[in-house]
């Protein structure tokens, strides 16, 4: 049995502490550049009271959202969930914000999607996940495929920002897909 | 292109905080020119109490088509004032907005302008909405000169719309298209 | 326009928290004459907590028209009284007034028609009230001097309408019309 | 004191039933021409049991008053009209709409609206009243301006309807304009009821 399924090689996720967590949180919804890649929503600075009221409500069972801390230096350096999820299909969504800068582009994500992934198929039993990033964010695009994430379609101009329109491309794993990404 | 939305250089906007920012608008409202000069409503002092049960109210009223900033200086974080923009109509791309500098010590320092810029940014680039639409009063002849020189025109005059000392004002309606923000910015 | 709207020559009006109006009046409560003066209520020693959740009830419920205020001075800024416009925002542009200087030693110096004065000026100059009332009881004689030099009028009472120590007093009704109180303050 | 006040010539005001009016306001609100002239919302079909919320959650307040407009030849519901009054006590805002098609352009709205006015004016002490009607519904705007009405403004392109931009044309009308308008003779020559009367004082006794 796998009892180290929340360690990876960098991180390692950690149940939300609503008291800590949300000062991060509010802190990194100001990094507006970083928000309007994460989320399609209006970003809007919403505060760490706000924060924390949504980090205490009840978690459902459609969604398990974690708080991911780089292993070394113990930090919370950003967040990552398994969110609608349907029991019945088999399929879910992955989401995942790196909101420390500095931690961006040396792997910590990639390593946190990693366990994201195993906690899907080991732990949740999915048949599949699912995910929607901007056509524009080359290096989200780069490290899902290195996690074995395969394009599977684009909503054309549907992210509108800056009077700009963007495409939005959905991808998509197996779990065959990731045994065998795994196994290996 | 401007990638944070919620930094300026001297400013920057904040969620409202019941607890820090309550007490900073309760001041405000001592002062009658800062009220009389916001709102054509009674101007009364209001007590965080006060200041708390509005915002819940108006938040509750609006749900999530209600954009609430407080405009904090950026050297000491303090509250310099708020903006919003309210009565958002999404099938026409219209909202209304409000924006407030709280005490006299902190006017005609820049903070206004840099905060309007910074919501016509959020309003036409974030929220990709159509026009905006602000008001004022007859004697506020500085928020008058302010809407102007930030490309504001004048659409409605309501004949003696409100009463003070006396006497009748008329109410005042502002209007900017997205576009000529745009090309005035260009 | 008038800036210094809720500001007289000895206090001016601010606004408080539910949890200071319980606080004052409980400490007042404990001086009986004040509050036979003040209120025809049987006066009751009251503690803070139970003084404020009463105002805190009152604020929740709160009327549009209503405009409590607590009195302060201006030399030290200490509360030393409350009052308030009541039913202000009615169609027959009246409203009724109530002040109450809580502090003993400050009585018969001036600070209460001052503060009264102040809540006349808001209501004709800010409210564009018509007439303001007020109800007094007869033995509180020291007041109604004063209401009469700011220029309120008798305008009838009830014999006998109040009892207390043994006796029966006159429940007192005064008021004064806007340009009664322009000319007096000319 | 005039126990007509709420009477018009061909219209009279009347409290709103949420139970009885809803099940006639819902057949209103399935015609989306009707929905564009009286609102700026998205159109969508209401059911009876949010007109019936609709109906309860406004109108109960002194400063929001919501009529019901009924003919007074046979008592039918054709319409409602409502006031919002502004906290300083000096401007109301008002809304009309007609709901039954077959009373559009006969008169009965311009009649309620008068009705409306002389409450706002006689009653409710207002300095003023405003409204806001949509550039494409020019028959309101005829009525509006029979009524006394000045145009004060347009708000630009305020709508997106119909595959095109409208502006919201807002007009208003203050106590001396309208004291001026109920005093000149009226243009259909229809009688002049004591309240139409030249003499300013309407506290004179009725027929003095």
């Amino acid at each position: 049995m796998d009892n180290q399924l929340f360690n990876g090689t960098l991180v390692r996720l950690a149940i939300e502490n609503p008291e800590t967590d949300a000062a991060s949180l509010a802190r990194w919804e100001r990094d507006t550049e970083f928000e309007r890649v994460l989320s399609h929503k209006p970003v809007f600075p919403s505060g760490q009271k706000k924060w924390r009221e949504r980090l205490e409500e009840a978690p459902d069972e459609r969604q398990f959202w974690f708080s991911v801390f780089a292993l070394a230096e113990d930090k919370l350096i950003g967040f990552v969930g398994i969110f609608m999820v349907r029991q019945q299909h088999g399929d879910c969504m992955v989401g995942i914000g790196m909101g420390e800068p500095e931690f961006r582009g040396k792997g910590y994500g990639t390593d946190a999607l990693r366990l994201a992934l195993r906690f899907a198929f080991r732990e949740l039993n999915m048949h599949r996940v699912a995910l929607m990033v901007l056509a524009t964010n080359a290096r989200a695009i780069r490290s899902y495929e290195k996690c074995g994430f395969v394009r599977e379609g684009v909503t054309r101009g549907a992210d509108y920002r800056d009077r700009i329109r963007r495409d939005v491309i959905s991808m998509g794993i197996l779990r065959s897909e990731w045994e065998r990404a795994n196994s290996r | 292109m401007i990638l944070q939305l919620f930094e300026g250089e001297k400013i920057r906007f904040a969620a409202f905080d019941a607890d820090k920012d309550a007490e900073a608008l309760s001041k405000w409202t001592h002062d009658p020119e800062y009220m009389r000069l916001l709102s054509p409503d009674p101007a009364r002092p209001l007590a965080p109490f006060h200041i708390k049960k509005r915002f819940e109210e108006m938040e509750k009223e609006a749900g999530r088509d209600f954009y609430y900033f407080v405009i904090r200086a950026r050297e000491d974080d303090r509250a310099l004032g708020f903006t919003h923009l309210r009565w958002i109509e999404w099938n026409h791309g219209n909202a209304h907005f409000d924006m407030g500098i709280g005490s006299a010590s902190d006017r005609g320092k820049g903070y206004g302008s840099e905060a309007l810029q910074m919501l016509f940014r959020y309003a036409f680039e974030e929220l990709n909405l159509y026009r905006l639409t602000g008001h004022t009063m007859e004697y506020n002849t500085g928020a008058q000169k302010f809407l102007l020189k930030h490309g504001f025109q004048l659409e409605v005059r309501r004949r003696e719309a409100l009463q003070r000392e006396g006497r009748y004002w008329d109410g005042l309606t502002y209007g900017i298209l997205a576009d000529e923000w745009a090309n005035a910015n260009r | 326009m008038d800036n210094q709207l809720l500001t007289g020559k000895l206090t001016r009006l601010v606004a408080g928290d539910p949890d200071k109006f319980g606080e004052l009046n409980a400490k007042w409560s404990h001086d009986s004459e004040f509050f036979m003066l003040f209120d025809s209520d049987p006066v009751m020693v009251r503690d803070a907590k139970r003084s404020g959740q009463f105002f805190r009830e009152r604020a929740e419920k709160e009327r549009p028209g209503a405009f409590p205020f607590l009195v302060q001075t201006l030399e030290d800024e200490r509360l030393i009284g409350e009052g308030g416009l009541w039913n202000a925002l009615s169609s027959n542009r009246d409203a009724w007034v109530s002040i109450g200087i809580g502090e003993r030693e400050l009585w018969g110096k001036g600070y209460g028609s001052d503060a009264l004065n102040v809540m006349l000026r808001f209501a004709f100059r800010e409210l564009n009230l018509h007439r303001v009332n007020l109800v007094t009881f007869e033995y509180n004689r020291r007041a109604i001097r004063a209401y009469e030099k700011l220029g309120f009028v008798h305008e009838g009472k009830i014999r006998g309408g109040m009892r207390r120590s043994h006796q029966r007093w006159a429940i007192v009704f005064m008021g004064i019309l806007r340009d009664e109180w322009e000319s007096a303050n000319r | 004191m005039d126990n007509r006040l709420f009477t018009g010539e061909l219209t009279k005001l009347t409290a709103c039933n949420p139970e009885s009016d809803a099940k006639i306001m819902e057949v209103w609100h399935r015609d989306t021409e009707f929905f564009r002239l009286a609102y700026g919302r998205i159109a969508q079909p209401w059911s009876v049991e949010h007109i019936k919320k609709r109906i309860e959650n406004h109108g109960g307040e002194v400063n929001e008053p919501v009529f019901a407009i009924r003919t007074l030849a046979d008592d039918k519901l054709i319409g409602q009209i409502g006031l919002w009054i502004e906290p300083s006590q000096v401007e109301g805002f008002v809304w009309i709409l007609i709901g039954e098609r077959d009373y559009w352009g006969r008169g009965f709205g311009t009649d309620a609206m008068r009705v409306l006015l002389r409450y706002a004016f006689r009653e409710l002490n207002l300095h003023r009243v405003v409204l806001r009607v949509f550039a494409f519904n020019t028959r309101a705007i005829r009525s509006y301006e029979k009524v006394g009405y000045v145009h004060e403004g347009r708000v630009r392109n305020a709508l997106n309807r119909m595959g095109q931009r409208w502006d919201e044309v807002w007009m208003g009308i203050t106590r001396s304009d309208w004291e001026r308008q109920s005093a000149a003779p009226k243009n259909r020559g229809e009688n002049n009821d004591e309240y139409d009367n030249r003499s300013a004082g309407y506290i004179k006794p009725v027929g003095a």
